[in-house]
């Protein structure tokens, strides 16, 4: 077994670590960068608990290579934060208890912030089939659809506060 | 294990080629990481071919659309063009896993990962696609129901490997659909699939394809389902015949996914609803 | 000592609003820690071997290569487990052989033995290198099938219990339990109507998306530690002490934040062998499932084969009721199947009524709880008969069991007489909400159910303390599985009179408190709670003795309220309140520290019924069922915070509507599983619910000071009848098996037109 | 007192649905219960549960049983 040297972004800063070949990218990041927000529910790609963003695009980090990570830009769940300031998916998922346990919540986050970005003002039935890779199994999925129409409402009347300031300056 | 990521089709098929042990295609690899993680497959060497820049692109041309095998479904699904010509076969390659396996996998890796429940499988064999495959020998094309063998085999030889998947011109007043059943909403391996591409002249079905997934050890082209409809303004009596002939053409068998009969009278009845949602694609009026 | 604890019907100040959960923060952050998330420094990789075969003799393990690879550290088998500390306890004896196959291996999972080395790929290379030679044994793996007198009997010390005279033969039937009472037979005789039905439920798994991990520590002196994703952590401390021959005071576990668990984290597993693995390595060792041994090697539930027998008058009084359950138990005795029968006709007023049960052993994994253990199958086979015996009779299904159902004074059919229960106010709920009365479309259906739970209580520890700026730290046992640290916090607040953003509630591990029962049986809010209460109260009689003493007052002139210590009289009218938090800041010298804290036992949790209401879309030419309209109403007792009161109503109904349509354990002939991972057991996804109802009751427990009844469990009773009900009222035929796959609903509607 | 006895527990009473057991205390009553039929210490080894007028209580064996109350034996279960 050869090892292999990555040299990555991951939430905006540049992380290099080593790792087998043959581990995931998920191993890596949990076990050699330290990133435990991440989680593993199944290890095949069917949980979504591990969701994280490789360039931008949804993914399950189970289901990349750590060595494919070389180059790329990653985003977990530990970077949706700015700082102290949560991030609004962040803030209305507490204020609607759309989290049990828990353990599902990182990815449903980082799922639910690609579907946000891609469709600022998603339906009902978007909303699910979007966040459809990603198991829960203590909510009913009730309260995180709920919380992310929440999130949506308040990320739109955020930009538009910021186009706004746009347009006077 | 070895892991390389060659930027060139050549030089992919040179690693192939020179491996000793085992050796495979890394592509979306949401079906190859599954199974290494199983203990399925313990490979020697891993040929990256996402840094080969021509397996990363969908482009038009004048014979019609070029997907090639490090496309991943996303970017698939966001191809206007694509969509608007081929909808079928892009619905297919959207039902496969979730936004977070669409991020990743590939039609050509669903392809030969050779499962007689592959979803685009169906779709690209009903529109007559073909796999233009580049190896030690050189290059050759093949048609899209000539790559799968059997369950887990293709027709591919050692080193070969497909780099793109090409979909013929739409002709005019043509369209496909594709369809599957699975028990949930999503994340489900088809129980059965159906697609269908047909062809209309002057509101009638002039030419078809049918193909069936799941229901055989490989997806299947069904001529006698084509046959069923060629000729006909899709009317009931049609697609009765067309549904008769989907079932009749199953072999399938029992499994943790369905039944013979189930999956028996279901192609018959996804085959219907397919054939109507191409129909209409194209034009026509019932 | 028994505490005062009856219902007072008190205002509130804080019980009852929807507060930010405490540990809100680190869950949306990624910072909580898990089982798997913990790391000690020189940590090894703990791993198993399992067996292929779902029946087989061991006859020679080699382990000597596995031993000698480099970077492997240790390797147990049964030989380093001896069977001399369970002192002959057979419950224990099944734990230890369940948690490792001694001889012989009883299911496609058991494990055979286990390696701990520096890294994963050492380990999985180990593994290989064990060389096992198996013989294969006739296997069972079907209720039915392994009652049967020919079947292959699994264990030969295994004699029916509970049969008079006892068996003089060994069989797979470990336990026949009856209960009821009153004449059947006289009964049936009553009844107009008799309808007699058969059924049968896939066996289901709790499914929680967080595997089994444990990080163990232990020294050659005994003592050790074990930070582990558990429901219970004094008592995975007591029973790996007990397997392994430990001092139990000298093993501290630590619970982690718990992914999950609804019961399924009730007992061990892998966590014995990593405490052996770690003190034969000395090492740590982290052990964590892969998905796979999830389901194949865990505690799944059991599947059920059941018949139920109801009678009734044209005017719809029930006169008599039978159920007979077989309830598959896996590869050990367990007492789950007595459930079936005790909870079978609980909702109902019945003059007669006999249930039986059966607890059959078979080669499967030994089951494990799961939310309300056994009740909803039985509540299966009931609803659906209650539905077809209403049916006949031409009466709504619902007013038919409004008609019967139990009320205060009904002797339950599992015995006792029933206090103020609220099955009645459900069910008159649910016949006035609007989705009663929404209109069905083309292919739709609507179905009702009702179920049952008993609630537990249990030894419960409980610590509250100062800290001299008037924060207070709330320290509990019972493990936080879905945000009892905020209603337990909500509870400390209103008891102590102050906000709720001044409590910080932690888990305390099996060192920081006295032994507390698991988060099992709905009891975390309901007994640490309690436990909180009286802790607080205690805490209370401290402070104001503080005061007293700072006022040189004697203490009976001294009141709390609002948070603060008030001298009473008009004598006192010099001296202005003192806050907690000055109190706090004078410890030194009042006393000392401050601190309550309350052991008991929380006894005395009250029943809770539910009322689901479901609406169904089955495609009849594919038999494919949406769930399209679900409602939940249940009577919490007393709901302190009604967000997670709701949060549970949904997760139950949820977890119930996967059961009866999808969710199912497939075996095979060779008796192995053919679909242990997540996406052939099809739990149900985002896209497969609609948005799920609730309602609310609040019929308070007299047991408990603010009227607390358990809410977790009573809502996974009535789903897979409220479904099945639903998709008979659709098609217009009765489905008698679960999950009602599609298969199964395309062979009915043939099998009804032939 | 009367005690009724439910399910698996009646075999510790040669199948009896009910016996007498003078007592006062849960205590009291599992120690006579054990005196007058051997056979109810397995049942007291797996857990039995008592319900004094329809409050059940696993544990708590000081608790007072008043004069005249319904007294039922269960088996001690478990939730999830």
């Amino acid at each position: 077994m050869s090892g292999a040297h990555v040299s990555t972004t991951i939430n905006g800063d540049a992380v290099e670590f080593a790792c087998p070949q043959d581990e995931s990218l998920l191993d890596a990041l949990r076990n050699r960068v330290g990133l435990t927000g991440v989680k593993e529910g199944c290890g095949t790609g069917d949980c979504g608990a591990c969701s994280i963003t490789l360039d931008g695009r949804l993914v399950c980090s189970c289901l990349v290579l750590g060595v494919e990570a070389n180059g790329k830009q990653i985003g977990t769940v530990e970077g949706l934060a700015d700082g102290d300031q949560l991030h609004p998916l962040q803030e209305k998922f507490i204020e609607h208890a759309a989290l049990q346990c828990g353990i599902c919540t990182p990815g449903f986050l980082v799922a639910a912030k690609v579907l946000l970005e891609r469709n600022p003002d998603p339906s009902e039935t978007e909303i699910r089939y979007a966040l459809a890779g990603n198991l829960c199994r203590c909510t009913g999925y009730d309260k995180i659809v709920r919380a992310v129409q929440a999130a949506g409402k308040e990320m739109r009347k955020q930009n538009k506060k910021k186009a706004k300031k746009k347009k006077k300056k | 294990m070895r892991y390389e990521a060659p930027t060139t089709s050549k030089a992919a098929a040179e690693l192939l080629a020179a491996e000793k042990g085992k050796a495979y295609v890394l592509a979306g690899g949401t079906d190859l990481l599954v199974r290494m993680k199983s203990g399925m497959l313990e490979p020697d060497l891993l040929v990256d071919i996402k840094q080969i820049a021509k397996m990363r692109e969908i482009s038009k041309t004048a014979s019609g659309f070029r997907i090639g095998a490090a496309v991943p479904g996303v970017e698939i699904g966001e191809h206007k063009a694509l969509g608007k010509a081929w909808p079928g076969v892009v619905e297919a390659a959207q039902l496969i896993g979730s936004d977070q396996v669409q991020g990743r996998c590939t039609i050509v890796g669903n392809l030969c990962n050779a499962s007689p429940a592959a979803d685009t499988v169906p779709a690209l064999i009903a529109a007559g696609a073909k796999a233009a495959i580049v190896g030690p020998k050189g290059r050759r094309t093949l048609a899209v129901e000539k790559v799968v063998t059997g369950p887990g085999q293709t027709a591919l030889a050692k080193a070969e490997i497909i780099e793109y998947i090409s979909l013929p011109k739409r002709a005019p007043k043509s369209g496909d659909a594709y369809l599957r059943f699975i028990p949930r909403t999503e994340m489900d391996i088809a129980v059965v699939g159906a697609g269908v591409n047909l062809t209309l002249a002057r509101g009638i079905i002039k030419s078809a394809r049918v193909s069936l997934g799941a229901v055989a050890p490989t997806a299947l082209l069904v001529a006698d389902a084509a046959k069923a409809i060629i000729g006909s303004k899709l009317d009931d009596e049609a697609l009765d015949k067309l549904a008769a002939a989907c079932s009749a053409a199953c072999k399938p068998i029992n499994d943790k996914r369905g039944t013979i009969e189930y999956r028996t009278r279901v192609a018959g009845v996804l085959a219907r609803r397919a054939a109507l949602i191409a129909f209409e694609r194209a034009g026509g009026k019932r | 000592m028994k505490q005062d604890t009856n219902f007072t019907n008190q205002e509130f100040r804080v019980i009852g609003t929807r507060v930010k959960r405490p540990d809100g923060i680190d869950k949306v952050t990624g910072r909580a820690r898990y089982g798997a998330d913990a790391t000690a420094p020189g940590q090894l990789v703990g791993m198993f071997l399992r067996s292929p075969h779902a029946h087989a003799r061991i006859k020679k393990l080699d382990v000597s290569r596995a031993e000698k690879l480099q970077g492997v550290k240790a390797v147990i088998t049964s030989a380093d487990l001896p069977d001399e500390h369970c002192g002959g306890d057979r419950e224990l004896l099944n734990i230890l052989e369940n948690c490792m196959a001694r001889g012989r291996a009883l299911y496609d999972g058991h494990a055979v033995a286990a390696v701990a080395a520096v890294d994963a790929t050492t380990a999985k290379k180990a593994l290989k290198l064990i060389k096992i030679d198996y013989e294969k044994l006739p296997h069972v793996t079907d209720v039915d099938e392994a009652m049967q007198a020919d079947a292959p009997v699994i264990h030969d010390w295994v004699y029916t219990v509970g049969v008079e005279p006892q068996p003089n033969k060994p069989s797979n039937v470990s336990m026949r339990a009856q209960f009821g009472h009153g004449d059947v037979e006289a009964g049936f005789k009553e009844a107009d109507v008799i309808i007699e039905k058969s059924y049968k439920t896939g066996q289901t798994h709790q499914g929680y998306i967080e595997p089994h991990a444990c990080l163990a520590n232990m020294s050659p002196d005994g003592s050790g530690e074990l930070w582990v994703t558990t429901q219970g952590h004094f008592a995975y401390r007591n029973t790996c002490a007990q397997i392994l021959g430990l001092n139990m005071a000298k093993l501290k576990v630590t619970s982690s934040e718990i992914g999950g668990g609804f019961g399924g984290k009730t007992h061990v597993w892998i966590e014995p062998i990593a405490l052996a693995l770690s003190r034969k390595a000395n090492r740590p060792v982290k052990v964590v499932m892969s998905r796979e041994e999830v389901f194949r090697a865990s505690g799944p539930t059991s599947s059920t084969s059941i018949d139920v027998k109801i009678g009734a008058t044209k005017d719809g009084r029930i006169t008599a009721a039978t159920s007979e359950c077989r309830y598959q138990g896996g590869a050990f005795p367990g007492t789950w199947a007595l459930i079936g029968a005790m909870t079978s006709f609980a909702p109902y007023d019945l003059k007669n009524v006999q249930t039986v049960s059966y607890d059959v052993v078979c080669n499967r994994p030994k089951v494990a709880a799961y939310r309300a253990p056994s009740a909803p199958m039985a509540a299966f086979a009931v609803e659906s008969t209650v539905d077809l015996v209403a049916q006949e009779l031409g009466i709504d299904p619902i007013d038919f069991r409004i008609l019967n159902a139990a009320k205060e004074g009904t002797q339950s059919s599992y015995g006792p007489v029933y206090g103020p229960i609220g099955i009645g106010p459900t069910l008159d709920a649910a016949k006035s909400h609007p989705h009663m009365k929404a209109k069905l479309g083309k292919n739709q259906g609507r179905g009702m159910a009702c179920g049952f739970w008993f609630n537990f209580g249990g030894q419960t520890s409980t610590t509250i303390n100062v800290a001299a700026d008037g924060t207070v730290n709330l320290s509990v046992g019972t493990v936080d599985v879905g945000g009892s640290r905020a209603s337990l916090s909500l509870i400390c607040a209103e008891e102590l009179g102050i906000p709720y953003e001044q409590v910080k509630a932690h888990i305390g591990d099996t060192a920081a408190l006295a032994h507390n029962d698991m988060t099992d049986g709905s009891r975390g809010t309901f007994a640490s709670g309690m436990a909180t209460i009286v802790a607080a109260r205690r805490t209370i009689e401290v402070l104001k003795q503080r005061a007293a003493t700072a006022w040189e007052i004697p203490v009976e002139e001294v009141e709390w309220k609002d948070g603060c210590a008030h001298a009473v009289g008009e004598a006192h009218a010099d001296k202005a309140p003192l806050s907690l938090a000055e109190i706090a800041a004078n410890t030194e010298n009042t006393g000392g520290p401050i601190a309550g804290h309350n052991e008991f036992v929380a006894d005395g949790a009250g029943v809770s019924f539910a009322s689901h209401i479901c609406d169904v879309e089955v495609d009849p030419e594919t038999g494919s069922t949406r769930v399209i309209r679900y409602t939940v109403i249940q009577d919490a007792g007393k709901a302190i915070h009604p967000d997670y009161v709701e949060g549970q109503f949904q997760g139950g109904a949820a977890q119930g509507i996967g059961w009866a349509l999808n969710e199912e354990y497939i075996y095979g002939d060779d008796g192995r599983l053919q679909n242990p991972g997540f996406l052939d057991y099809r739990i149900p996804v985002c896209s497969d619910l609609p948005f799920i109802d609730t309602q609310i009751l609040e019929i308070p427990n007299p047991n408990h000071p603010y009227g607390v009844r358990g809410v977790g469990e009573t809502s996974i009773v009535p789903p897979l009848a409220a479904v099945a009900n639903a998709v008979s009222n659709a098609v217009g035929v009765r489905m008698t098996q679960v999950p009602i796959s599609p298969p199964r609903i395309l062979a009915a509607l043939d099998a009804e037109s032939a | 007192m009367q005690v009724k006895l439910t399910g698996p527990l009646r075999s510790a009473a040669g199948g009896q649905a009910s016996v007498e057991v003078e007592a006062s205390t849960i205590r009291e009553l599992f120690r006579k219960l054990c005196e007058q039929y051997p056979g109810f210490q397995a049942h007291m080894d797996n857990g039995v549960a008592v319900a004094i007028n329809g409050d059940v209580f696993r544990d708590e064996w000081s608790t007072v049983i008043p004069e005249g109350a319904e007294v039922f034996l269960l088996p001690r279960i478990q939730g999830g």
